[in-house]
């Protein structure tokens, strides 16, 4: 196959959405369907088109990188003419990638059929989702930082629209300047980074930065610089996946429609951050990896803490995302870089499952409402769920699923990337003395699987808190079961490996390897050989702790929650009761009790307090002292610049006024001041 | 101490001294009077400088013109009322500052400067010259002024005479 | 001798064909008491032909009856900018409501403006200190009268008395610096002076002396502070008409003849002027500073004071003093390009202010009103003259694309080559503030809606004749100045420099 | 490059065009308002024709700035010349006109909004021959200072923009006109009086020979006194690096600050803007703005180099001041024209920290965004003005939900509100990011800091498209009609162009880019 | 330096005329500043005119100015003259106007 035909597929892959996104926003209300059958059809040409380019690639051209570029702007200066070339490039990583996107995207679409019937700018919805597709593989087909750039702002702007569907409500639109104003933070940081790069190579292209570092020019010559280069372009992941600080958008996100949820906040959007910095993984230095682990780490813990104490169910599977986001991350930090772009896929497809469930049941719910006239009771809230698990059978099933998945259990695809994620960060930490990193690694694991547990327990299982309006649940039509059916067979091993034990031996393994590192060899990190050997040798240390944690999460949920063997001594019992536990056998459980669960959910709960009074609070403020500093300088500007002006002004009024004054009409006064101005003339002069 | 020494100070002490009173009478005709034996006090120094026909259009023109007319001027403003003469001066102080320093600016002009004296002549016959002068050099003046005092003449026509409607 | 003056009298028709016009004037008005507008017809004709006199003058450099009055480039200059002036106050006259009230004495009144055409017409070619004073007082003494000329009105009455009073104490102060002057140099024509001071009299205070008091009484007829006390209260008091002839005319008569004065006299001249361009004082008498004092003073003194005015007459007075500050900036700065500016200056200076003073007239006629403050709303009443009275204010105020820029532009130019940024920077700055009061009128015209009775005004074809023919010479040398630039420079000859 | 229709060159024709369209507006009696209505779109819509004319027949190659070989449309005629006097050289002014890489740009953005600006205008029902015999005069001002190249020419057209703008806002502006009009006139007024001084000290100071008689001639022709050799010996500007040229730059500096506008001296735009009519505010923003930039470039850099070189930094920091302040005192506004007015700061900000960079990038980044935020700014106050022209309401918290109501418009609103935040696909985006570029090269951390302002930017950006175009509309307004054809045609061709530019911006940057890298060279040359 | 003096004072010359004229200048300054009366005004601008006058006369006395400054004195009187009929004139008009000649209760025009 030639290889530039990778290259046409590719472009056409990415303007199928943009010409439904071009199409339903001109023409969208007048199409029959509102031309959501338009949107799915070219969405599903382009996954099929991906999976073709994948395939091929994979079959044919495994080790290569096509490239193609075109001159976007030629700029002639002193040195003469530099160009700025537009590119996109294949390999393997955007291959992959693709179809990813393309798949989720074309099974969000479908499922949004269901989802969205009805809706008053149902177009609109859909050619908002074409836009996203379109920018959204734009990031992942670019060769060049400005082009990466110019589509991760487009992103950002699709995922504004979209957060922002229902934007009568003052919650979404709120979530919607919030997400974009927080990403555009970490997006300047990216452009300070790009800044750096490109006046330093004069290019924007990966390959030539790469190039020229490689040939040993520096940033301002100084390693210094390419560290904070490396950080700086980092900001735009902080901001895109919703790192520790800049995780606060996040959450709120879930204002938006579940399958934009499902798409952008859980499956691709977010993962472009991860994306990125596999990208540009060359050019970081040591220093601005580790930086890039703590922070995935200090992210993961913070959200996986969070997600156990939510009672919203989407916000439960945000803070998750925000977890499992972190925990990617902190593998490229730690080097395990196939490890974290295999999570980036497996978390995809689990991800995107969860939130198609979650709209499943929300569906169903505000269905089930609807019907009771219930117009107060939250839909979103798991409290008011319970026993679903007998009127969805399907959706229950595909949940199970996805939740066993993202616990790590094995035979599922989340544990194949999980497992190889926890043994990086084992080796990294015995290598390097970062303990830290492997503990919070495995803390979260355990969290992960404890909180997922305690989401499908109260969701499914149990007693629903309302029997006639479980009467109105029902299954969610065909058009958004499919699509679950189909995230949750991928959520098993066998597509990624075909050893349910090691990932290391699946294809994706093989096709992703980690890029050499080309900065100054005293700023490289640990370098690949290296980090493998040790990786095997701890394999199988990790994935016993691993299983252990995840089982660990899972009984105690199912502890609390499914056999409340804790919680309903708590929740039967009086005070009376309790001291009678105490004072029998069930003190021990007591203090467990007490030491684990009210222990842990309290500093889960202070951790969330910290999120929501302290960081969120500190972006809250943030803003508030913007707009503080945006009054002090309108008063300045009113009140003191301004005010010069007329000071000025007022002086030259006051010296008239007083110079009328001197014009007493008395002619002899004048005289006197003609006198008086000769002599002054005369002492002057002579 | 010469004559000329004498009848310098003489006058000179009449000038200045009818010229004070001027400046500081309350009533307006004593001023008038004392600017009378000032002006004839000049006319005395002329004739000290040998301008005896400058001396005479001084008494002539001044004493006997303007200073008639002055009179003139303050018997038709005042119409008789004695109280009337009696006028004002006030801010003297601030005034008598200014002026006195004026007095000084001009002494010590003169004091310090070495005036381009030349051997005084003494004339006897000057009216001849000033006449020649007229219609020679001086004849372009001395046409104009011609016009000047016509225009006076209808100036102060136009002024003094009443206007047939004044209400205005 | 005889021939010598027969000769001379050559020269001199233009001031003949004043003094016969004068005369005409008189014995036309015994004749035909207040028979309409004759005499005004008859002074017109009578401008007009020495006008053409004057013309047929051009290119003569002499000095007739023995160096008492000098015919050069220079007076003939001035001398047709002031027979335009006289042309345009004659003009005004004629549609003056305020004088057609008074209608019985117009014969005077065209007397003395004839009188004070000729007075200054002398004050701007005399060479003698002694002509130079009578000039002085001639058109001194007409303007009083003019100046009360209105008898039913009580500001005309106190207007002449504070003008006559400051007039009289300024000139009898300047005859005193004028004697001094001859005194010290022992001459009386204003060459004989130089030799004598190029020679090296010395005494450099009797001299400053002398200067300075002459300064006095040029400064009073300037209205430069701090002599300019007397302009605001006359200019408003005096007839409107009377105002803009004092605030052109005598202004620019006085400023002829404080250059021809000072710079035959005070000035060395040296052989090398011509190509220099550049002008050198008697040593130790810098008279050039004393003016630029007074300059900056007057532009800014003239200007904040404008600024709360709300009578158009006297904020033109305060503008007409700032503006003399602007044009002694040509005569401080010693080289022959800053004597061609600010002779550019003057001559725009009397389309300008003359056009500013004749719409404040047409306004008053209709309005009854001198305040600017009544001038709301006139932008839709007059539409016409109210664009006109727009153009003559930016003018005024030196914007571009009108000829008021071009005349502050060459004066600056001229100042900032020769080194005087300091003044030029006040006059900058004060060009600023000047804009203020200037715009006010416009605001007052267009921004605000009519107050009260709303009809629109209207003003015969003459009217409108005359504004154009000021408009048209605002506008267009403000585009094509050359020929204008080239008048001046040919015309900075001054005989005897 | 000569291009002449009827003997006359187009650039006359494109500058006096509008003048012979007021002359004719002047002569149409006043009741018969469509007709002067149709004259003026007529006049504008040929000048819009003629500026497309001069883009096909521009060469991109040619480089400008201080050759007069390589201006394009060149008209030089002598308009008045005074023979040499001994104590004088000879006296030259010219009627000069030409474009280059520079002025091509602003042509067309000045042919462009005035255009639409007329179509905006259509609603004054005010005085309309009045208005738009001013209109068509500040149009042949605007053209006139991006063509000539002769300094005394580009002062008069300077100026004779600042009259008819007094009394467009001072007449049909809103309550407070009048202090706003006087507030422009009298900031502008002060900055011409200092450009004005520096013209004369330049006329002095720079005499070139004659070639064929062997005169000395002093001249206000900008090439001329752009060669150093020109500088006469003595004179008050001679020299390199010395205080008066120091001087000299900064008077400029500050006319061309005033109205750019650049912090400290931005306080009139605001009060002007509030208070003008919509189309008055689309081309004070649009074309005025840029006027400030444009002297700088065409005016200060190339004549002052070396003190362009030695005032670089404290452009830039002024420039990141803006960039920030603005962005800061849009965030604080309820007003939503204010608002823009000082977003409009903030943007110009930009331009000033590109050109302060003095690298080819930054320069290039400078110019287009002085073109670009002309174009937003324009539909951003097509924006507010339909609002206001449907509800005389202009306060942010007056409206919400105009999505729903308004969609046509709302869709306009976001693109250009969005090109206005810096969204990559958008004009707006390029040339910030090349602005940058190029300031950072130079100025490494003034960048990093002025990158804030977009942060700051996408803030109160969103918060505007929040408060008007989502959430709930007020019952009072459930029923605005949506756009108009009228408006549709005058919002049209700018959104376009919007997106045209954000997406290959290409071939415009390369009409500028010959002229402004010999520009940088020129500097470069000059300036160290 | 006393001698001197004295000697000085026994010989009047051209200086003691000039004092003589400067102090009468002075006094008509004075006069033209402090009396309130527009007729006394003029009384001072008369001798301030005197005082020049003098200075004219001594001048043509001691110095090379000869008779020329005779000639001035002589038209300076005229011109005088002519002055103080006019402003005598305006003082009847101002008197028929206001009923007063005192200047500073003519003072409506100011600011």
């Amino acid at each position: 196959m030639e290889l530039q035909l990778y290259i046409q597929l590719a472009l056409i892959t990415l303007a199928l959405p943009f010409a439904g996104f071009l199409i339903l926003i001109f023409t969208g209300k007048r199409l029959p369907r509102n031309g959501d059958w338009l949107a799915t059809g070219l969405i599903s040409l382009a996954f099929l088109l991906s999976l073709f380019i994948l395939i091929a690639k994979l079959v044919w051209h495994h080790n290569e990188t096509i490239t193609s570029s075109l001159n976007w702007i030629t700029l002639n200066d002193l040195m003469g003419p530099s160009s700025i070339e537009f590119g996109i490039t294949v390999d393997n990583l955007s291959a992959i990638l693709l179809v990813v996107v393309t798949m989720i995207s074309m099974l969000v679409h479908f499922f949004s059929i269901g989802y969205m019937k009805g809706d008053i700018r149902y177009s609109r919805y859909f050619a908002c989702l074409g836009l996203f597709s379109f920018s959204m593989l734009g990031i992942v087909l670019t060769n060049n930082l400005l082009l990466m750039y110019i589509f991760w702002e487009l992103v950002g702007i699709s995922s504004y629209l979209l957060i922002g569907h229902w934007y009568e409500k003052k919650t979404a639109t709120n979530a919607a300047s919030k997400a974009f104003v927080v990403n555009r933070v970490g997006d300047a940081g990216m452009f300070v980074g790009i800044m750096i790069l490109f006046t330093s190579f004069s290019t924007f292209t990966f390959e030539t930065i790469f190039d020229a570092i490689s040939n040993g020019e520096l940033p301002f010559e100084s390693t210094g610089w390419l560290t904070a280069a490396g950080i700086l372009i980092f900001c735009g992941a902080i901001g895109k996946s919703a790192q520790f600080p800049l995780h606060v958008w996040l959450p709120d996100a879930m204002e938006g429609p579940t399958p934009v949820s499902a798409l952008i906040h859980a499956a691709t959007m977010v993962a472009a951050g991860v994306y990125l910095v596999a990208r540009v993984f060359p050019l970081l230095t040591a220093d601005a990896l580790l930086v890039i682990a703590y922070i995935g780490a200090v992210t993961s813990v913070i959200a996986a803490t969070i997600a156990a104490t939510q009672m919203d169910i989407k916000k439960v599977l945000a803070y998750s995302t925000i977890s499992q986001l972190g925990f990617m991350i902190m593998a490229l930090g730690v080097g395990a870089y196939a490890a974290g772009f295999m999570h980036l896929v497996t978390h995809a497809a689990f991800k995107a499952g969860l939130f198609l469930a979650a709209g499943s049941i929300i569906f169903a719910m505000h269905k089930a409402l609807h019907k009771t006239n219930d117009h107060h009771t939250d839909a979103q809230d798991i409290r008011n769920m319970g026993g679903l698990k007998r009127k969805m059978p399907v959706t229950y099933w595909t949940f199970l699923i996805f939740t066993l998945a993202i616990s790590g259990i094995p035979f599922t695809s989340g544990f194949l990337s999980k497992d190889e994620i926890l043994a990086g960060t084992l080796a990294f930490g015995i290598m390097s003395g970062h303990y830290l990193l492997p503990v919070a690694a495995f803390l979260v694991a355990g969290l992960t699987a404890f909180y997922m547990f305690r989401a499908l327990i109260l969701t499914f299982h149990g007693e629903h808190a309302n029997a006639t309006r479980l009467e109105g649940v029902e299954e969610s039509p065909k058009v958004m079961i499919i699509p679950l059916i189909i995230l949750a067979s991928l959520s098993v091993y066998i597509f990624y490996s075909f050893n349910p034990f090691g990932a290391a031996s699946g294809w994706i393994f093989q096709a992703i390897e980690r890029p050499l590192s080309i900065v100054p060899v005293a700023m490289q990190p640990i370098s690949n050989l290296l980090f493998h050997n040790v990786v095997s040798m701890v394999h199988s240390i990790a994935m016993g702790l691993s299983i252990l944690f995840a089982f660990s999460g899972i009984i105690f949920a199912l502890l609390v929650y499914k056999w409340k063997k804790i919680d309903a001594d708590r929740l039967a019992n009086s005070m009376g009761m309790l001291y009678k536990g105490a004072f029998h056998k069930w003190y021990f459980d007591k203090v467990y009790y007490k030491v684990f669960v009210d222990g842990i959910l309290g500093f889960v709960k202070g951790l969330h307090k910290f999120d929501d009074k302290v960081i969120d609070g500190f972006v809250n403020s943030t803003a508030g002292v913007a707009i503080h500093l945006s009054n002090i300088s309108k008063w300045i500007d009113e009140h003191i610049v301004n005010e010069l002006v007329t000071l000025t002004a007022w002086i030259a009024g006051y010296a008239g006024e007083q110079l009328g004054r001197l014009q007493t009409g008395k002619v002899q006064t004048y005289l006197a001041f003609m006198v008086f101005g000769f002599i002054v003339l005369f002492i002057l002069f002579i | 101490m010469n004559l000329f020494a004498i009848i310098f100070y003489l006058f000179a002490i009449v000038t200045i001294g009818s010229a004070v009173i001027m400046v500081f009478s309350k009533n307006i005709v004593h001023s008038a009077f004392a600017l009378m034996f000032s002006l004839i006090g000049l006319a005395v120094f002329y004739v000290l400088l040998y301008a005896d026909f400058v001396a005479a259009t001084q008494l002539v023109v001044y004493v006997g013109g303007i200073l008639i007319l002055i009179l003139f001027g303050v018997m038709l403003t005042t119409q008789g009322i004695p109280e009337k003469l009696e006028v004002l001066i006030i801010n003297v102080w601030p005034s008598a500052i200014l002026s006195s320093l004026i007095a000084v600016i001009l002494f010590f002009v003169f004091t310090n400067t070495e005036w381009n004296l030349i051997q005084v002549v003494e004339r006897t016959e000057v009216v001849p010259e000033l006449g020649m002068l007229l219609i020679s050099k001086f004849l372009l003046p001395f046409q104009a002024i011609g016009v000047l005092l016509l225009i006076a003449i209808i100036g102060a026509m136009l002024m003094s005479t009443q206007s047939k409607r004044l209400n205005n | 001798m005889g021939d010598n003056i027969l000769n001379n009298i050559v020269l001199f028709y233009p001031e003949i064909t004043l003094v016969v016009t004068l005369c005409a004037l008189v014995f036309s008005d015994l004749l035909m008491k207040g028979k309409g507008q004759f005499t005004g017809w008859l002074l017109l004709g009578g401008f007009c032909l020495t006008g053409i006199f004057l013309l047929l003058q051009n290119g003569y450099s002499e000095s007739v009856f023995d160096d008492m009055f000098a015919v050069d480039s220079f007076g003939i200059y001035f001398k047709v900018i002031l027979i335009l002036s006289g042309i345009f106050i004659v003009l005004f006259t004629m549609r003056s409501r305020e004088l057609e009230r008074n209608m019985q004495r117009i014969g005077e009144y065209y007397m003395l403006i004839a009188g004070m055409m000729l007075g200054m017409f002398l004050m701007v070619g005399s060479t003698n200190v002694l002509l130079m004073y009578l000039a002085f007082e001639m058109t001194s003494i007409s303007s009083y009268v003019l100046t009360g000329y209105i008898k039913g009105s009580l500001k005309s009455a106190e207007a002449s008395m504070k003008y006559i009073i400051f007039g009289a104490v300024s000139s009898g102060i300047m005859l005193y610096g004028l004697s001094l002057l001859c005194g010290v140099t022992g001459a009386t024509d204003i060459y004989a002076i130089n030799a004598s001071l190029v020679e090296g009299v010395g005494q450099p205070m009797v001299l400053s002396t002398a200067v300075l008091m002459i300064i006095v009484g040029l400064g009073f007829k300037i209205a430069v502070v701090p002599f300019h006390f007397w302009a605001p209260d006359v200019y408003e008091g005096a007839p409107l008409v009377i105002t803009a002839f004092l605030a052109v005319a005598s202004k620019i008569a006085a400023f002829a003849m404080l250059i021809r004065l000072f710079s035959v006299s005070f000035l060395v001249h040296v052989a090398d002027t011509q190509s220099t361009g550049l002008l050198n004082v008697i040593e130790g008498l810098n008279w050039n500073i004393v003016l630029s004092g007074m300059s900056a003073l007057a532009m800014i003194v003239g200007n904040l004071a404008a600024l709360w005015q709300t009578n158009i007459k006297r904020l033109l007075a305060y503008s007409s003093i700032a503006h003399a500050g602007y044009i002694l900036m040509g005569i401080v700065v010693l080289t022959e390009e800053a004597r061609s500016a600010m002779m550019m200056y003057i001559f725009i200076y009397l389309f300008m202010n003359l056009g500013a003073f004749y719409i404040a007239m047409l306004f008053s006629n209709k309005l009854n009103s001198e305040s600017i403050e009544d001038y709301k709303g006139l932008g839709f009443r007059a539409p016409f003259e109210s664009v006109a009275m727009t153009v003559f204010m930016i003018a005024l105020a030196g914007l571009p694309p009108t000829a008021g820029f071009i005349a502050k532009l060459y004066i600056f130019g001229a100042a900032m080559n020769a080194g005087w940024l300091w003044l030029v920077f006040i006059a900058g700055v004060t060009a600023v503030i000047s804009l203020f009061y200037y715009i006010r009128i416009v605001r007052n015209m267009f921004l605000y809606n009519p107050e009260g009775e709303s009809g629109q005004l209207y003003f015969d074809v003459f009217s409108k004749v005359i504004v154009l023919l000021l408009l048209i010479p605002t506008l267009f040398l403000g585009v094509y100045f050359g020929p204008l630039i080239k008048l001046a420079r040919t015309s900075i000859n001054i005989f005897g420099m | 490059m000569e291009l002449q229709l009827l003997g006359i060159g187009i650039l006359t024709w494109i500058v006096f065009i509008p003048i012979v369209g007021m002359i004719i507006v002047l002569l149409i009696p006043d009741s018969r308002q469509d007709a002067i209505r149709w004259t003026a779109l007529a006049v504008t819509g040929m000048q819009l024709m003629l500026a497309g004319l001069i883009l096909r027949n521009f060469d991109r190659s040619m480089l400008g700035i201080n050759e007069s070989g390589s201006f394009q449309f060149v008209e030089h005629f002598n308009w008045i010349t005074v023979d040499a006097l001994p104590w004088i050289g000879k006296v030259e002014i010219t009627y000069f006109l030409g474009i280059d890489g520079l002025s091509v740009l602003m042509v067309i953005l000045t042919a462009l909004i005035s255009f639409v600006g007329v179509i905006s205008s259509w609603k004054i029902g005010k005085m309309v021959k009045g208005y738009f015999a001013l209109y068509l005069l500040l149009v042949t001002g605007m053209m006139g200072v991006f063509v000539s190249l002769d300094f005394f020419l580009f002062f008069i057209f300077w100026e004779i923009i600042l009259l008819p703008m007094y009394f467009l806002i001072g007449i049909w502006g809103g309550p407070r006109r009048e202090y706003a009009a006087i507030k422009f006139f009298l900031y502008t007024f002060i900055g011409s009086i200092l450009m004005m001084l520096v013209m004369i000290a330049l006329y002095f100071s720079i005499a070139y020979t004659d070639p064929v008689t062997g005169e000395l001639v002093h001249t206000f022709n900008l090439l001329h006194m752009m060669n150093p050799d020109n500088l006469v010996e003595g004179s008050i500007l001679a020299g390199i690096n010395t205080t008066w040229r120091y001087i000299a730059w900064i008077a400029l500096f500050v006319n061309f600050a005033i109205k750019i506008p650049l912090f400290p001296f931005h306080t009139w735009l605001p009060d002007a803007h509030v208070e003008a009519p919509t189309a008055i505010s689309v081309i004070l923003a649009g074309v005025l703005l840029k006027l400030g930039a444009y002297g700088l470039l065409r005016i200060s850099f190339p004549i002052f180099p070396d003190a362009t070189v030695y005032f670089a930094y404290m452009m830039a920091v002024l420039g990141m001041i803006s960039i920030i302040y603005g962005a800061f005192c849009a965030m604080a506004q309820t007003d939503f024209k204010k608002l823009i007015a000082y977003s409009s700061v903030s943007h110009m900000g930009i331009v000033v920290l590109g050109i302060a960079s003095l690298t080819t990038q930054g320069m290039v980044g400078g110019v287009f965004q002085m073109f670009n935020h002309g174009i937003i700014t324009a539909v951003l106050f097509l924006v507010v003005g339909v609002l206001y022209d449907r509800t005389h309401k202009r306060g942010l918290t007056d409206f919400g939900g105009m999505a729903t109501v308004m969609p046509r418009y709302t869709g306009v609103a976001i693109i250009g509100m969005f090109a206005a935040l810096g969204l990559p696909g958008l004009n707006g985006f390029v040339s910030e990011l090349f602005s940058f570029l190029g300031a950072f090269s130079a100025f490494r951390w003034i960048a990093i800091i002025s990158v804030t302002g977009i942060i700051i930017t996408a803030a109160y950006i969103l918060w505007t498209v929040q408060r008007v175009f989502l959430g709930k509309s007020p019952e009072q307004y459930k029923n605005l009609p949506d756009l108009s054809a009228r408006e549709m045609v005058s919002f049209a061709p700018l959104i376009m162009l919007i997106i045209m530019l954000g997406i290959y911006p290409g071939p415009t940057i390369k009409l500028m880019n010959a002229s402004v890298s010999h520009l940088v060279d020129l500097i470069n040359i000059g300036g160290f | 330096m006393e001698n001197q003096f004295i000697y000085w004072l026994a010989n009047p010359g051209l200086n003691h005329f000039l004092m003589v004229s400067a102090l009468l200048f002075a006094l008509g300054l004075m006069a033209v500043i402090t009396r309130r009366n527009v007729i006394m005004v003029l009384m001072g601008v008369e001798l301030i005119l005197n005082s020049a006058n003098l200075n004219f006369v001594a001048f043509s006395h001691y110095t090379s100015l000869s008779l020329e400054g005779h000639m001035i004195a002589l038209f300076v009187i005229i011109i005088a003259s002519a002055e103080a009929a006019v402003a005598l004139a305006i003082i009847l008009n101002i008197y028929n106007r206001f009923r007063t000649i005192n200047v500073d209760e003519i003072s409506n025009l100011k600011g």
